[in-house]
């Protein structure tokens, strides 16, 4: 669907475990987003000195209340002041953004990856897949127990959890890729989605290859527009004739195929992309 | 709330800014590219271009980095995909055009030759995300003149020089481009910028500087409209720096400028060129001017009323 | 957290800006200028000088003008009522000097020869406030040099030029006044900078120009240290421009700023140059650095640990 | 006493006709506050495009109870964030600044003039005065009835009141300079004092100097910093030694003779102003 700019009043706001759950009465945004789609938010309140929107994953998006919900880490100054934003207040928001997950042409089994805060866009994604005959196994995982996000949701949504800490606070101690293998490997596993930090999700990536599984992944780069016109937010994809490009995550991304993704790469500027043979022109 | 840019006539003076506004498609959900006084394009070269390696942009207080390095798909994809479609839906293209020497410049400019709905060409001679400053056109009066020369020579829209503020004396610059043939002036491009991460010690750009823009530029901006205007007063200008609102736009106004481009705001606003335009409409009629053109420059004239 | 520049070395890197602290008088209710680094006073002159007509600033998107005009006392007033204040409670003065002419700068510089408690004499050759451009000494590397050369030629101290970024080469303009004797160079001045006033539909300012500084010029400021730490490492560099914090400070220090001014932030915060040095402090030990000196120019080099 | 710089919690805010009156937990800048004398106000909270405090009159300042008060006219957006900040939150502040009104050596009879929100600080000087056992007659007055500011207690602090508005809708319709020739010319009459607009104050010393009486007066210059560092908020002012200077307002004001004050040179630099002659150099 087309993305809107609304504002929206908070309707709720809670902290959950380092996360703060903010509610928004958005029904533009809410009607026909999907999961692995984001909104960008404005911070900061009038004359403020930060001029860029801040990009958040839909969590929920419920056409019949018209609400939609983002899960937030605090970070620095822009999410600082979002998480102290005060229900009644309005938020100006602009979604639903990006391209979603996509849903398997047939039903079969899917691993869904999340860490930390990634976990947000997966709980919709998950009731999506069972909804479509699918089964769901999900891996969630955080450096420490209040940076897990939605296990209790998970146990809900999903057929089968995981739960891993980095340090073992909760659930398995280690990393959600350290639980993977026997995941993937398990009969009947037709396809992999993951969501978290760049790190995690190459790997994620690589293992899914070595399993030989499709799998999809929502990446996370700084973005200045969130709307396709700035071109600050891409990494190297390789297309569909085989040839890598500099592609922008935000339209088209953030959810891409994960073995189109040239990991390694990202961050750099590979000889071989479309273009890179123009720029030392000059 | 028409103006005019040399021979072409716009039917009102807000613009988007050049890689603020790709070629207009993506601006389709938040606005109409036909209501605009016109979509000026991400500025477009022979090549396709990669652009940079990430990291390309940092926030600063009231502004942002970019260092894009002119991303682009190069002219034949842009006139075969981008311009139709603009023109398909009624909208004016100022199509911005980049180049790594003269003759490329001329080049990229022979090939837009008869485009539909182009109505102007932008030179970009000033974007201060290449590698080599001693390259950046803009930065001397010469090299700025022959790329104006050159475009001239093959083009029968007019011509607008886009200069950067980074220099000693703009008017300098806007001189040499105006007696190259330059129909007219985009003022301004971006400063050049670093931000160091304080975390990994090092820039945060992967070209260690970047375009510097968004209101934090706006009094350098206006300052910059303001010299040119003064030195070149029958000289259009399209300026740009930093515009959120309709009174930063009529600032420029007031200052010299016959339109204006919206760039950076767009980022945080998507429907920034069309929010400006009606606040400007507005801020005009409070202020009493049956039309535009009625006050442009008129802050270098003293006081009235 | 000592720090030296040329030959003087300082307390600690954190100092105040001209014309952003007066001679340090006003800011003892809100700190003791014998802890910071040292107190930069406000340019002064020959004679006399009244400054311009009010209104002397605008507000910006986080920054200001200003147009003060060096509104200050004169030499030798300055000798008689200020510079002893400072010595007496023990504070380190860099005494910032300005001029019409290469003669009345080394006159002011004569004055001051021997003075009390005078660490360093910076050379104010860029301040754009003043109308007529063609005058500034920064923009013209010949210029710049010869006020360095006369100043250099009557002093004893250290003499640090400070630049103006409004130019098309700053690196150009900084090796002209090191190859003309300057000891260090302080970077950045202002911008150069106009706000049109909407409502009266003239500039704010009397001056129409004035001088943009604050956060937003931040990035432009780190960027210049940037350009001329790279093209002369071994010449000390008094960073400042938008400096807020001490993370902003230590942006400066690791692009190759041997200490710092605090300009701007003062007038948000009267006791900014303090809070600066202690946040500068607790994160230079965060970070693992043993001593200042250790982070200095350290993001031109490659990515280290 | 010495200036702080404090962070005070907001006790109340409410507004007052056109004006938000907002009281402030300060005991640091109450102590020893005196009338005519003002604070500097940070707005716009954390990361904020405005970088330059707003100056505001103290209201009251009360040491007993380490609480000031302010009236905050809304005006661009300072101010605007300013009306809008809730109790509880905590406002930056540094103060007290400049120069207060002072008291006539003997008692006598004083003309109080305000304007506007100028009213602020004639209350505490009005009480002064009347406790050094000088009698007080302000005039009040403003463009309409929502902007005069605390007529009902300058009835009580004062021994007469006369308001005015522009517009008639409450008191004598007029300026308050139309009511001062009748009150200046009483017998007893003996010092005015006066804060509001420029052009009011302009007009108030004028005909203070026509009644040879001495007047002071609260002027607001656009400031900057408010401490006395960074010279804009200048006038010329004619020294002790007869010349004009251009003087900070915020240090050596917001109150001054009225006499002193060069008023149709405000905005100018007069030929004679000390140091103007080394202006033409470049
Ligand atoms: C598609 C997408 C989805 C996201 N979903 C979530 C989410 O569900 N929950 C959540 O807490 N965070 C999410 N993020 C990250 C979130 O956008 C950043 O944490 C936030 O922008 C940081 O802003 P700040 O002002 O607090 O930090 P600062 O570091 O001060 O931000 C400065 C600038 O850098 C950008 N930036 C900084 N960190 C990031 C980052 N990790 N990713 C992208 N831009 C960054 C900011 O947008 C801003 O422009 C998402 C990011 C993207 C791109
Ligand atoms: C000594 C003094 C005492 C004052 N007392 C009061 C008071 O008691 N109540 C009250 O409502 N206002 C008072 N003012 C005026 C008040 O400071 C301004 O209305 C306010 O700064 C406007 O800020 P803004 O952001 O709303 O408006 P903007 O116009 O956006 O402000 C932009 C800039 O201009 C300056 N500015 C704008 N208008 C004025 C002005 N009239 N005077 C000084 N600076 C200005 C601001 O400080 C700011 O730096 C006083 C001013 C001074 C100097
Ligand atoms: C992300 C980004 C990309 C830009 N790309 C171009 C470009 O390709 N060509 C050009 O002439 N200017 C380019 N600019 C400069 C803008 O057109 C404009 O001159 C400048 O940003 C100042 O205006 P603003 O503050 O409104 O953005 C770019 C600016 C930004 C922020
Ligand atoms: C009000 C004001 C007055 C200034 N006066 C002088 C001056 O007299 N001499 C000088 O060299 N720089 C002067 N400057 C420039 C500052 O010293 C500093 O270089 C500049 O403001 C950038 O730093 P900042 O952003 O921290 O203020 C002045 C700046 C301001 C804001
Ligand atoms: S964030 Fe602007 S193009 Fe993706
Ligand atoms: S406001 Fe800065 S000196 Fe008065």
């Amino acid at each position: 669907m087309t993305a809107a700019q609304v504002s929206a009043p908070v309707v709720s706001t809670e902290p959950v475990g380092a996360y703060q759950l903010i509610t928004l009465d958005a029904p533009a945004i809410a009607s026909g987003a999907e999961p692995g789609q984001f909104v960008a938010v404005a911070v900061g309140g009038p004359e403020t000195a930060m001029l860029l929107r801040r990009c958040f994953a839909l969590y929920t998006a419920d056409s019949a209340t018209g609400r939609i919900q983002i899960v937030v880490a605090e970070h620095g100054p822009g999410t600082g002041w979002l998480v102290q934003v005060r229900p009644g207040s309005e938020l100006d928001l602009v979604g639903p953004l990006g391209r979603p997950f996509t849903l398997p042409d047939t039903p079969g089994a899917a691993v869904l990856v999340a860490g930390g805060y990634g976990s947000a866009p997966m709980f919709d994604l998950a009731r999506r897949l069972r909804a479509a005959g699918s089964a769901v196994q999900m891996v969630v995982g955080a450096g420490s127990a209040e940076r897990l996000f939605g296990v209790d949701e998970a146990r809900v949504v999903a057929d089968s959890v995981v739960v891993t800490t980095d340090d073992g606070s909760v659930g398995v101690r280690g990393l959600v890729t350290d639980m993977l293998p026997g995941l993937l490997g398990s009969p009947g596993v037709s396809t992999v989605y993951a969501c978290g930090p760049m790190a995690m999700l190459r790997a994620v990536a690589g293992l899914a290859t070595s399993y030989d599984l499709p799998c999809q992944v929502a990446v996370e780069e700084s973005m200045a527009c969130g709307i396709g016109v700035c071109m600050t937010c891409v990494l190297p994809v390789v297309g569909a004739d085989g040839r890598t490009r500099m592609v922008r995550s935000c339209v088209e991304g953030p959810v891409f195929e994960a073995d189109r993704v040239r990991w390694k790469d990202v961050g750099t500027l590979p000889g071989d992309v479309v273009g890179a043979d123009a720029m030392d022109l000059r | 709330m028409a103006t005019s840019l040399a021979a072409v006539t716009l039917g009102n003076p807000v613009l988007t800014a050049s890689g603020c506004a790709a070629a207009g498609r993506e601006l389709a959900p938040f606005l109409d590219p036909a209501h605009l006084g016109a979509v000026v394009t991400k500025s477009v070269m022979l090549r396709p271009r990669s652009g940079r390696a990430t990291p390309r942009m940092a926030e600063t207080p009231s502004g942002m980095l970019n260092s894009i390095g002119l991303q682009g798909p190069g002219i034949d994809a842009f006139l075969a995909h981008d311009l139709p479609w603009l023109a398909e839906r009624g909208a004016r293209a100022v199509v911005s055009i980049a180049g790594g020497s003269v003759g490329e410049f001329a080049e990229v400019a022979q090939r837009l030759v008869g485009a539909p709905g182009l109505a102007l060409l932008e030179v970009n001679i000033s974007c201060p995300n290449v590698a080599s400053r001693g390259q950046v056109f803009a930065c001397d009066p010469m090299a700025a003149a022959d790329v104006v020369r050159a475009v001239k020579a093959v083009t029968t829209v007019p011509v607008f020089a886009k200069l950067s503020p980074d220099v000693t004396d703009i008017v300098a610059i806007a001189r040499s481009c105006v007696d190259a043939g330059a129909d007219g002036l985009s003022l301004i491009n971006t400063l050049l910028g670093t931000v160091i991460d304080t975390d990994t010690l090092r820039p945060v750009l992967t070209g260690i500087t970047g375009g510097l823009s968004g209101p934090a530029i706006r009094p350098v901006a206006v300052r910059c409209v303001w010299q040119v205007h003064a030195a070149l007063p029958g000289v259009p200008i399209l300026g740009m720096g930093g515009i959120l609102t309709g009174l930063d736009a009529l600032q420029f106004v007031l200052a010299g400028a016959s339109a204006v481009s919206v760039g950076t705001a767009v980022f945080h606003d998507p429907s920034a060129p069309t929010r400006v335009l009606a606040e400007l409409r507005a801020a005009l009629a409070a202020r009493g001017f049956p039309q535009l053109t009625d006050a442009i420059g008129l802050a270098h004239r003293e006081p009235h009323r």
